[in-house]
């Protein structure tokens, strides 16, 4: 008797390790027979489960933050995924180091990481946001806004950086900002529902492991099977596969990563009504990992 | 009822007419050719234009890459799938909506105290754009498609529910007070009189409504969908396949056309006294 | 000077139906009825005082200038037009709006455009709850009256005015009222179809014994089938004389030639004359 | 022309009239009781439903919450900025459109050549949902308040133009060749007897357009902006504010409230011979 | 049978008029027309090989049951009703629409209704660029002359019916169009108001020297101001009888009662009487 879940999931090759884990029947295997919603934003996916309209959400640090902040009981059960955020630049603009940043419009997407991405990167450079023009973009609205000139740089996530250097070519270039910041890419579910399910939930976690194993054997079956699904030509994906590291884990960075961008929230202003830092530890919940593989939890704290 | 892109007056044409006037037949053969071109002349404006060079023809693709996406889409049988799913979200949105814009419209437009009641509430709630509540839908409605058609018939109700309760208030009084003095009831008096009397306006609101139902699949299909051609747009938009997003909402254009054009020929067969 | 003091009865005609309804409750009591119209250029006064008294089964004409008022004191009478001032008892009850009981021709023929002429005149003995076949019949027999067999099935849009105005008639009497008020019927029609159109109206009078007001602009026509005949002065509307008809029924047109006839008619034109002049100056010096 | 919400039929009412409808004066008083407590009777259900603990409070906060969210968006300043970002887009996007409309339905609604050669174009581009092409006009326009605007005027256009078109051809038939007989030239033609006659449709579609203007903001202030009434429900939205994303949509609601209020005024002095 | 040929000229009355427009060019020129209908339920032949002549400055009266297509004829030399079959010349040159030197007063009154009175009347003189204060010194004479000067600035939904038509009248008199076309111009005006309204048209006409059209089901009022009448057979509409009245002008109602007068008018009687009788038959045996 397979166990029902429904996971909202949002149709990313950042979503690798469950699209795998569907099409492979991994999760079969595990003993679960899970229902897949697809959505465009990892928000609307912890939205959705906040809601109930689902059980099992994949999603960027942001949503998360938001959520523990406005006090809902999620608890983050495991990271599946990260890439760093990454910079295009138009050539016209002449940017080669983050300092030629200064007075230049930049293209982010509010209340994503690309957001703290950006603060972290002109941090980086000595600059303050009074020093640049932020302009708030849909990654799939900065290329055209790059090609009309509106912009000078853009700061985003892959596919969308490969997507800009091919669209533009020549007039593009990336700048080098590797190791300034990777966005995450999590599971997360309600607390209540997790105490109601603890098996169901260590039995995702163990398919997401079966996943990742399968993927790390067969690299060049994984990229077409997640090309397909999320609608993307293989040798467009092939390119930048490296970029997302897939291993699911629950280190410090990752609350390193939580914390960072929840102070971020803070000190911006760009959090719920009556906000304060969030107690991590209660978020964070690590027992089903510990359960399935005690060796890919390694968080000092506990 | 005239559809909309017949010419203003009807003629009644006989063979054997010889004071037509002269220029009618040439005219109307005119109108025809002009028809016909019209939209190949917008794609081939777009094609030159495209291919200009003026702008990144990767952004925004001519026609002939739009047409070989389309053409990909379809061989996959993925399309085919879209169709149906955004079809059947469109349509059952558009009649529920439609026959609860047009029910409330009679009342609100007929009974002064429900217009008093409800009209406000209307109001403020009709510019309400779906896609910035469906957050709310998912958390009443669950990832159902029942949410999905929610927010189809948030867009089209209240389109329909404004040009029928105006519709209403517009039926020729003449034609109320001859019902009154032959003693039509007030049910009767509603689907007899206000109903057909408001037909033009009602009819004016849902071919204004067929184009907001597509809008509003914006939004129904951004959240918790596996097809649909608006989430196919928004998938393909993402990866950057900008000759499918043209293709999408092309496809998108073609589905109303269609669906208004049946919508005008039912209109006209509906004024059946004219 | 109050409505129902200024009326003066032509002493040649001391009308019997009016001692009648002295007796008799009247059909319709209209007593001291004034109606104001609000427009942008201020208040307008269509009907000043008007009184007059219905017997049951009587035919009343009335006739009058151009605007003076007479189509909105019917409309008055069929409960259309609200607020009025005064009092209108239709057969001992004050009106508040339209009753089943009340049949209207009004001045345009407001035929519905979706029916065609065979369900515009069912429409009422459908509301009765009559059945479809019921209805019909009644519609056709009517049809057949006012000579439109052939454009049974035609819709409103594609008759003539005058096929409109029949159509309309034959719409109000298929319900059979008790009490039946025609604006201006048969203005519409040439002589010919009139003059058939006046013969059934009497026929189908005496069968359903309706009590008619019957507004007209012809003076022939007035004497031809009224019992009494009301002449409206100029607006603000109100009621000069009152002249009853005491010629014997049925009248052909050959009466026309009679002298009774023809002295009723010198009076009523008279009266009408003098007001026509003084309205037509009236309006002209305000 | 009346308004939305008033009662259907319009009464001349003299104080010393005593033969109103006894009813009459008690039925209007109940009219604006149930007019005055149609919000607050919504607001206070809203209430009950958020507090009940049948949904999620977070994500469906009580109007209390709400108001305190949009009391504190007030006071930092940014509302009215917001607010005047908002306000300028609409108004200017609905006038262009709603003129550009006006025109367009008129010269395709009285001259069947040129229906014959937009109509089936307009048709086609008329489901496209604005925010589905954002890329492309951010393309064509760059990240101008321009291409806000060409966004809400596209909205606005298309349903602006389908009501005129069809209001153009129900012009009474009579009017027209009253004054074709006349000697009305074809200029005066359309501006003394078309646009008049095809005024209540031209209404009616302005009027729908005033929600749609607010859908198309949408798609405008999703990108680029700084400031803007969507823009901030988007932000809250990603902060999980939902307070003020509440709080926002109801601003909208409201705004287009006294929008389509003042719009009905208007229209009944427009329509100054009823 | 042909139209043209099908016209009988009553022995008695053989018309100057008809002599003149033989030799000048006729004003209006109408033959073999007809009109044929597409309805839902086939086709309605509205007019049959219609031919007839109007001289220059003619006033030519046209009767027939109601039906018979009347209006029709006129909407079509109008220019307004298109396609039709045969040729119809105005003023020399064949009908394609609408001109600007005739005019017209349909049988409804088709006014503006954003347009006080006073304006619909000076659209017309407006619209042949006229200043808008010659076009208004236009529209109130007019006013004056109809009657309605309290109602100068009123609109159109505030007016009764017989109001209405007067203003049609006057506006479309304001053009001082050549060829006037009116279709029972008179029709919903009380007796005295009409006499007015004829008198001021003679006397305009006889200003402007019109030629004039004119539908009426009144033969009073048809041999009171026609130099000829054409009276119509019923639908489909044939032209019957061609009546010339020589009777001296300017003529007086007291013409009424001349001997005549009265053999004219019976004329004409038997001839629609005979055709309204087989009419109503017809329709109702088809
Ligand atoms: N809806 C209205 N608003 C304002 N004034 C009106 C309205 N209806 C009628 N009137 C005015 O009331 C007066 C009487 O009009 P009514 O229609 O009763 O005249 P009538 O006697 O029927 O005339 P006719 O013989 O021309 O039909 C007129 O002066 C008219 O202008
Ligand atoms: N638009 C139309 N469509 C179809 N048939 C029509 C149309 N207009 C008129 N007819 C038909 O043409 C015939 C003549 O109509 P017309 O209006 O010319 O009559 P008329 O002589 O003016 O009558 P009346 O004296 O009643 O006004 C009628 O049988 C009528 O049904
Ligand atoms: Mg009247
Ligand atoms: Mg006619």
């Amino acid at each position: 008797e397979l166990l029902k879940a429904r996971l909202a999931q949002n149709l990313g090759p950042i979503s690798g390790l469950a699209i795998v884990a569907k099409s492979k029947g991994i999760f079969e295997k595990n003993g679960l027979d899970v229902t897949v919603a697809n959505f465009t934003s990892g928000k609307q996916c912890l939205d959705t489960v906040i809601g109930g309209g689902a059980d099992i959400a994949t999603t960027a640090e942001a949503p998360v933050t938001a959520a523990a902040m406005a006090g809902q009981p999620i608890a983050f059960v495991a990271g599946m995924e990260y890439s760093d955020l990454k910079t295009v630049v138009t050539a016209k603009a002449a940017i080669k180091t983050r300092a030629d940043l200064r007075d230049k419009r930049i293209g982010f997407t509010a209340g994503t990481g690309s957001e703290v991405y950006t603060a972290t990167l002109l941090k980086s450079a000595g600059l303050t946001a009074k020093d640049v023009t932020l302009v708030n973009l849909r990654p799939q609205e900065m290329l055209p806004a790059l090609a009309a000139g509106s912009i000078d740089a853009i700061d985003t996530w892959e596919p969308h950086i490969a997507n800009a250097k091919k669209a533009l070519g020549e007039a593009v270039a990336e700048l080098d900002t590797s190791g300034t910041y990777s966005e995450t890419f999590n599971i997360v579910v309600m607390r209540p529902y997790l105490d109601a399910n603890p098996a169901l939930i260590e039995k995702f976690i163990a398919a997401l492991i079966d996943a990742e194993v399968w993927m790390k054997a067969h690299p060049d079956d994984a990229i077409t099977v997640v090309a397909d699904a999320v609608g993307m030509k293989r040798d467009e994906l092939a390119p930048i596969w490296t970029d997302y590291v897939y291993r699911v884990r629950l280190d410090d960075r990752l609350v390193e990563i939580l914390k960072t961008h929840s102070a971020w929230r803070l000190e911006s202003g760009n959090h719920p009504p009556g906000a304060v830092m969030p107690d991590f530890s209660k978020v964070v919940v690590s027992e089903p990992l510990k359960k399935m593989a005690p060796e890919r939890v390694t968080l000092s704290w506990k | 009822m005239q559809d909309g892109t017949s010419a203003p007056q009807r003629i009644a044409v006989r063979s054997s007419g010889r004071n037509r006037r002269p220029d009618s037949a040439r005219l109307r053969r005119l109108n025809i050719l002009v028809g016909a071109l019209s939209l190949p002349l917008f794609v081939g404006l777009w094609e030159l234009a495209s291919r200009s060079g003026a702008v990144n023809m990767v952004l925004f693709p001519p026609p002939t890459v739009v047409a070989a996406a389309v053409l990909e889409w379809i061989r996959s049988g993925q399309f085919l799938v879209d169709l149906t799913a955004s079809l059947y979200r469109v349509t059952t949105g558009f009649m529920v909506g439609g026959a609860l814009g047009i029910l409330f419209g009679i009342l609100t437009g007929q009974f002064p105290v429900m217009s008093s009641l409800l009209s406000p509430l209307f109001h403020i709630l009709r510019p309400i754009p779906p896609i910035a509540f469906v957050p709310i839908v998912i958390l009443w409605f669950g990832l159902s498609e029942a949410g999905k058609l929610f927010l189809v018939v948030w867009g089209v109700f209240f389109t329909v529910w404004l040009s029928t309760h105006i519709g209403v208030q517009k039926v020729d009084r003449g034609l109320i007070r001859a019902a009154l003095m032959l003693g039509t009831p007030r049910r009767q008096m509603l689907q007899e009189i206000v109903l057909l009397g408001a037909l033009p306006y009602i009819v004016v609101g849902l071919r204004t409504a067929v184009s907001i139902s597509f809008y509003t699949l914006v939004a129904a299909e951004l959240a918790g969908t596996f097809a649909g051609i608006v989430y196919r747009i928004e998938i393909a938009q993402q990866n950057m396949q900008t000759g499918q997003v043209m293709g999408g909402l092309a496809a998108l254009g073609l589905i109303s056309f269609i669906a208004d054009r049946l919508f005008a020929v039912l209109a006209e067969r509906t004024v059946w006294w004219r | 000077m109050s409505g129902s003091r200024s009326i003066v009865k032509l002493a040649l005609a001391s009308s019997p139906a009016s001692v009648d309804s002295a007796r008799k409750q009247p059909a319709i009591q209209v007593s001291n009825l004034s109606i104001v119209f609000d427009t942008h250029r201020g208040q307008t006064v269509a009907v000043d005082r008007v009184s007059f008294d219905v017997a049951p089964g009587e035919f009343v004409c009335v006739v009058g200038p151009s605007g003076c008022g007479k189509s909105t004191v019917l409309n008055t009478i069929a409960g259309l037009e609200v607020p009025y001032e005064g009092d209108i008892l239709v057969e001992g009850s004050p009106v508040g709006g339209p009753r089943p009981d009340v049949g209207m021709v009004f001045q345009q023929p407001h035929l519905f455009p979706w029916k065609s002429v065979r369900r515009n005149i069912a429409h009422g003995p459908r509301m009765h709850r009559k059945s479809r076949k019921e209805a019909n019949a009644i519609a056709d027999d009517l049809i057949a009256m006012i000579g439109l067999k052939r454009f049974a099935d035609a819709y409103p849009n594609t008759l003539s005015g005058g096929m409109q105005q029949r159509v309309a008639i034959a719409r109000a009497l298929a319900n059979q009222p008790r009490v039946l008020l025609m604006d201006e019927p048969f203005g519409a029609l040439d002589a010919q179809t009139r003059a058939v159109m006046q013969d059934n109206l009497l026929e189908l009078r005496d069968r359903i014994k309706a009590t008619i007001v019957f507004v007209t602009h012809d003076i022939d026509e007035a004497i031809l089938l009224a019992d009494r005949v009301l002449i409206m002065s100029a607006g603000p509307g109100r009621i000069l004389r009152e002249v009853a008809v005491k010629l014997p029924r049925p009248r052909s047109s050959t009466i026309m030639v009679e002298p009774s006839y023809l002295s009723l008619k010198k009076d009523c034109l008279d009266v009408i004359r003098a007001e026509g002049a003084r309205a037509f100056n009236q309006s002209d010096s305000n």
